[in-house]
């Protein structure tokens, strides 16, 4: 066998008393593709930002190529020929596509920017990915999922010995996700060493040749075949057994929750949407990126304006115009994003859920043991690990949407609209938010869950509305709905 | 179980230093710079000297509570001196020239300076004018029609029980202005802490987005945000009326840059989201006790403003360096 | 009793004419064995009745108090006559509250002579400019007042704009003229209220170079001015006694303090200063 | 393969007015000044007076350009009219006390201006001294320094090329002065567009930590931006000197003020990484027109401070308006 590019040698990591990771060794060669797995704060982000000379590890040793290597800036790491995609958007909103791409190593020509040079060569990384925007425009603005095949074009451009892609396609959709693998595939056969990681088991199985899992900052086995059962490898992640992802559903009620009927925003992102939700029942949506799904939902929990359509509750119509209409009468949102919308990252995770709850406070005196007892409360109900009093940027993203999720639920709320509820989210972590949508339904709530991962909608949903370009493609009950029905409709 | 309400910057165990949000750098600060200054003069330490150094804050203490709320949710406000002179004059206006009672003459003062906040208000959110355009437009204009008032001339002479409310010693201890100052610290440091209303301005400060889908009207806690801290720069400027005995439209010049630096100093992030009325009472002290001390050290007037330099940095970056060792 | 420790509380330091006094005040105490504490209030009448409270908190045996802000507040005397320290008012005095004894210049009467001469060199007629000083303070409203009074025996003369100043500045005093010009290029009198005022005007007159000669008066006797006086850069201003007033102000703070009776109101002339003598004052400053 | 978003096809057109980079607003403000005064006064619209207010800008132009690096990349420098004074006295200083030639004069009033920017280049970057307090902490600093060096006094009278350089107009156009400020301009200009290091700013404005990730050193630009902004502002305190044929330590006091506004009504972002120079000079004539505008229609300063306000609003607000309608 050839050479490893990269190995490490007892790699550890302590942020104060945390021990983030211990001991952990790893070699990568060529033109292979490892996948790195574990739980959320099972250290994967942290080791690859020690592999990119983002952070520094504290203790251990790595070489490169054979040689001692540890970089002390990111640009040191690039300049080998490490790339790191991170888990989050790394981009520069208020610059154009093609600067972003080169960003701070934009092609010069006689000591000035060559734009030419740099939109050409960005545009053709762009379409790699079968994007097609002008690299010129500029990124603020651009979808979720755009952004992220942006920041994928970003290290393409770099010519990687070594790429590391960090939950490279939560935000994306399928088609989006093929055009990714299309170009992993290629860096493979030209011999660029690999690390994927990812909580989308479909993908592991796919993409990737050996298999490592990390526990609690441990490397704890190694699984040499990617054929190897999910069920094994979902135990050595998580410590133990899983018997099942999708609890059973429930069966809804015939009374009606929520009935939207015509709706249309006034950009046009969602057009004449008619569908309702019954006590009891999970209604799933899917469709395309950018398909206006976001927008719609956005739009019923009161966050952005409608143009025309109607929102009855509970039989009565309702004008929503802002969240807090909508919240007082019952209808909460967990959003997509929620480092930019869904938390005060900043802030301790107490007052996260004291956010949300301020209206039921409002002109009461707060004291400490108040906001202490619901915020613990909400804690423990849903499994968040962590202390009310940790800052929320402490959590891991799982962690993290349970807190988004939970600060929702302490309001007793009629509809629950949840918006990629698992963006990002590990297998056991993922198991117990359906566990707590189902159990939403069970106690009559209505519940609609956005979602782009196929498997996940329909497995948690009671019927399926599809979107596509904007436009309601159809409704599918649970008995017509599989990924063929679904994708059918969605491409219309 | 630890309480939830501590400081919003560090980890989450200690005691009542970290209700003090970050500000435990200046308030080492602070006691360093009176430990310094009672050994090195001998008027400094001194009930009566005390008491003078309070009397000399009470402007600046009662405009930082309304800059604090400002720079809390993120925004910023240059207009305090402007809106402090205004109210001033139209208290005097309202007096002795149109002869009406003086409440009258301060509750017109108020209402004026409520006006110029709510201006501001609704320009920096239904216009989108970014705080520091608005509130830098609102000290020109504040400013000349403070001027426009008299033509740019003073009126003196108030009735003697207004006067007497900056001078009188009650208790031989406070005068009702100190007292005023005193109470007003406190009900914000109240309002910010245990009011949902309060709470709201952090939710708000730390991420705006976030906070509107989570239900709070950004909008009217940012108007209102503006309105109370106009009113409490006219307020400052009727305890300056009373403590001059005379109202003049150049009054408050630069008082700005003093307020925001004493919030800062005092810990309250200029970002928005962290800090607290706590804070903010070191600074106001760090640049009273300073300007005090370097009076009573006979410092050259030119030295001084090297030396307030020094001292504004030196107190925030030990807060940094504290931070870096822990 | 005797004068150990006096206090001398500045309204701005930035402005030559205090900073001249506050020279003469320090000196002549240096050479009488009297230690001087001197505050800037920096043109802020709060921060000045802030700083003679830690005067008086010092025990000084007399305050010579330099009011700031566009008239005096009358806080600071009443401060100090409750701690029972004698006060010299220089430059201004509060009406309801006179310090004991107030040294000033007489501008009125000094602006007078100043614009009798810029309007008798311009042979008594022509269009006229003014430039005033921060609107509404004492010495920019007392010299209005002789400037107006001196216009009166001039009818051909016709005053044709007004602009005011907010600091006092140079750089003030060169955008204002140069907008003067440009609104009235055939103007031949410029009044300024201040030194400064006038040597930005004479800038600005050199930028602008027009046809006609244009006569320039200032005011105050600032050194560096006196200096471009000489050199012929504007024509004529009045030296306020910044060094006698100095000295007067320590001489009768000694002679409040050792409880003698002095006159409440000593008024000074300011000389009117032009190419011809102004090498005396420059040589050695009243 | 479907179209992935449908207001992303908007595409790169646009010409140059899109290179002014959201200051269209401010673009119509300024052009709506003009036309309004030169209906209303005969002497603004000439040749001599366009002149007069290119002459008047030099200052506050040649400051703007550092500020608007400094707001640039997200922080803020309230200490340029400080400097400006400090590099005035030590170049009067040197010029006519120490005796020594003019450009050794002027090369230490730039090392003096340079090293001011470098300290709170330092403070900001590695005692993590937020922007605001550090530059204010050296306005203060500054100022006194300014002043200690003579003991208050003004310096007068420099050489006569020196003070030609403001006064004479090459060509019967352009003075040494405005040409210098022209050339500050758009050598910024060009820096920003087309070096890899002008990028740099844009993208440590628009998020430090991904510039950092992507291999910039963000401490250097930092660290640079506020070098450059303290040379411009003391380059413009030599402009000012010769200007004014003399140099006093009261110089540049409020600068910092119209400035800043002068960048931000340009549309820049005080947020960083959005605006540029293009923007800034719109700002800086907008301010520099108004002023000579109001004069030439000798309103009353108390009621200009009021139409300063309102204008300074106007520019801004019409911006957001506009692009509410897009
Ligand atoms: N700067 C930090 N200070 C303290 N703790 C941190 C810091 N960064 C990360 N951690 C902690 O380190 C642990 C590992 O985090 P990391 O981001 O590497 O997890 P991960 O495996 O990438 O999880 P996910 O799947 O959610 O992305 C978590 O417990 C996290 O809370
Ligand atoms: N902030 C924005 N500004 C402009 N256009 C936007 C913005 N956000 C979304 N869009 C556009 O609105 C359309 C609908 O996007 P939306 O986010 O609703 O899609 P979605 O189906 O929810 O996909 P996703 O999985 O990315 O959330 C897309 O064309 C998108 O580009
Ligand atoms: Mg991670
Ligand atoms: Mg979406």
């Amino acid at each position: 066998m050839t050479e490893p590019v990269l190995s490490l040698r007892g790699i550890s990591k302590r942020y104060g008393p945390l021990q983030v990771l211990k001991n952990v060794s790893l070699d990568v060669y060529p033109g292979e593709v490892v996948a790195l797995l574990g739980e959320n704060g099972a250290g994967k982000s942290t080791l690859s930002g020690i592999i990119a000379g983002s952070r520094t590890p504290s203790e251990g040793s790595m070489t490169w190529l054979g040689q001692n290597y540890a970089p002390a800036t990111p640009r040191e790491a690039i300049d080998k020929g490490v790339v790191l995609i991170h888990q989050e958007l790394q981009l520069l909103p208020q610059l154009s596509i093609a600067e972003n791409v080169f960003i701070g190593r934009w092609p010069m020509k006689n000591g000035v920017i060559d734009r030419g040079q740099m939109v050409r060569r960005a545009q053709e990384q762009l379409s790699r990915l079968n994007l097609h925007i002008p690299a010129t425009r500029k990124v603020a603005g651009l979808s979720t999922a755009s952004q992220q095949l942006i920041e994928i074009a970003k290290a393409l451009a770099l010519n990687a010995r070594l790429l590391i892609l960090d939950e490279p396609t939560a935000a994306l959709g399928g088609t989006e996700t093929e055009a990714l693998f299309e170009q992993v595939r290629k860096l493979r056969s030209e011999g660029v060493g690999i690390i994927y990681i990812s909580h989308r088991m479909d993908e592991i199985k796919r993409i990737t040749d050996r298999i490592v899992v990390l526990r609690d900052g441990e490397r704890v086995q190694e699984f040499a075949d990617s054929a190897t059962p999910v069920r094994t490898i979902v135990e050595s992640m998580v410590g133990r057994s899983l018997d099942r992802l999708f609890p059973a559903l429930p069966q809804p009620t015939d009374r009606p929750v929520l009935q939207v009927s015509g709706l249309t925003s006034p950009e046009g992102s969602f057009r004449d949407i008619t569908f309702e939700v019954h006590a009891g029942e999970i209604l799933g949506i899917a469709g395309l990126i950018g398909a206006g799904r976001t927008e719609l939902v956005r739009a019923i929990s009161g966050a952005d304006p409608i143009s025309a359509g109607s929102i009855r509750l509970e039989g009565e119509e309702i004008r929503l115009r802002s969240p807090k209409d909508a919240i007082a009468k019952g209808i909460v949102m967990v959003p997509e994003d929620r480092k930019d919308q869904g938390l005060v990252v900043d802030h301790r995770i107490g007052e996260n859920i004291v956010y949300a709850n301020l209206d039921k406070l409002s002109g009461k005196w707060i004291t400490a043991r108040a906001k202490q007892r619901l915020a613990q409360k909400a804690v423990v109900k849903f499994g968040v690990k962590g202390r009310a009093e940790q800052h929320a940027s402490d959590l891991s993203g799982g962690n993290q949407q349970k807190v988004v999720i939970a600060k929702w639920l302490m309001r007793d709320p009629k509809v629950v609209v949840l918006d990629e509820p698992t963006r990002g989210i590990d297998v056991g972590a993922r198991a117990g938010i359906y566990d707590i949508i189902v159990n939403l339904a069970k106690q009559g709530v209505a519940v609609i869950v956005v979602s782009s991962d196929l498997e996940e909608v329909l497995g948690v949903s009671n019927r399926i509305l599809v979107l596509a370009q904007g436009k309601q493609a159809g409704i599918l009950s649970r008995e017509e709905a599989n990924d063929v029905s679904v994708m059918e409709l969605a491409t219309i | 179980m630890v309480a939830l309400d501590i400081n919003e910057q560090s980890g989450p165990s200690g005691g009542w230093l970290k209700k003090l949000s970050g500000a435990t750098g200046p308030l080492i600060g602070l006691l360093a710079l009176c430990i310094f200054l009672s050994i090195s003069t001998d008027a400094f330490l001194s009930l009566r000297n005390g008491l003078n150094i309070l009397d000399q804050i009470t402007v600046l203490g009662i405009m930082a509570v309304g800059v604090t709320f400002v720079i809390l949710i993120g925004g910023i406000d240059l207009s305090v001196g402007s809106v402090l002179a205004l109210s001033m004059m139209v208290m005097g206006w309202t007096a002795n020239i149109a002869g009406m009672p003086m409440p009258v003459a301060i509750g017109f003062a108020l209402v004026a300076s409520a006006a110029s906040g709510l201006v501001v208000g609704l320009l920096v959110t239904v216009f989108r004018v970014p705080a520091f355009i608005a509130t830098l437009a609102m000290m020109s204009a504040a400013r000349g029609v403070a001027n426009m008032i008299t033509d740019g001339q003073q009126i003196v002479g108030f009735p003697d029980w207004f006067t007497m409310l900056a001078i009188d010693r009650h208790f031989g201890i406070l005068t009702a202005t100190v007292f005023l100052m005193l109470a007003v610290v406190l009900a914000a440091w109240i309002f910010l802490h245990f009011r949902a209303e309060g709470r709201m301005l952090y939710a708000v400060g730390g991420n705006p987005e976030v906070a509107r889908l989570a239900g709070i009207n950004t909008q009217v806690v940012t108007i209102g945000v503006y309105v109370v801290s106009a009113i409490l720069a006219g307020l400052a400027g009727i305890v300056l009326a009373a403590r001059l005995d005379s109202v003049q439209p150049s009054s408050g010049f630069g008082y700005e840059l003093d307020t925001i630096a004493a919030v800062v100093i005092g810990g309250t992030s200029l970002s928005g989201g962290a800090g607290g009325i706590g804070g903010t009472l070191i600074g106001v002290l760090i640049i009273g006790v300073l300007r005090n001390g370097l009076n009573l050290l006979n410092v050259s007037p030119f030295l001084q403003q090297v030396i307030i330099g020094v001292v504004i940095v030196l107190a925030v970056g030990a807060e940094t360096i504290r931070r870096r060792r822990a | 009793a005797e004068l150990k420790k006096v206090g001398l509380a500045v309204a701005n330091l930035q402005a030559n004419f205090f900073n001249q006094i506050k020279q003469s005040v320090e000196a002549e105490a240096k050479k009488r064995g009297i230690e001087v504490i001197t505050v800037d209030a920096k043109g802020d009448g709060p921060t000045q009745v802030n700083q003679i409270q830690d005067l008086l908190t010092q025990n000084i045996g007399a305050l010579i108090y330099i009011p700031a802000g566009a008239a005096a507040a009358t806080v600071p005397v009443k401060l100090a006559k409750n701690a029972g320290v004698p006060v010299v008012n220089v430059d201004r005095n509060a009406e309801g509250a006179p310090g004991d004894t107030f040294l000033a210049t007489d501008s009125v009467a000094s602006a007078k002579n100043v614009c009798d001469y810029i309007l008798k060199q311009a042979g008594g007629k022509g269009k006229m400019v003014i430039i005033h000083g921060q609107k509404g303070t004492t010495p920019e409203v007392d010299r209005s007042k002789g400037c107006a009074e001196s216009l009166k025996a001039y009818p051909d003369v016709k005053v044709v704009a007004e602009q005011y100043s907010n600091i006092w500045g140079q750089d003030e005093g060169f955008q204002i003229m140069q907008n003067m010009l440009q609104a009235n290029p055939d103007i031949s009198i410029v009044f300024a209220q201040a030194d400064a005022l006038a040597l930005g005007a004479a800038q600005a007159i050199k930028v602008g170079n027009p046809s006609q000669k244009i006569v320039l008066g200032g005011f105050d006797g600032d050194t560096a001015a006196l200096e471009a006086l000489g050199k012929g850069v504007f024509d004529v201003t009045a030296t306020q006694q910044t060094q006698k007033m100095g000295r007067d102000a320590v001489a009768n703070a000694v002679k409040l303090a050792a409880g003698e009776k002095v006159p409440p109101v000593q008024l000074m002339d300011a000389t009117l200063t032009t190419k011809d003598n102004v090498a005396g004052f420059i040589a050695n400053h009243p």
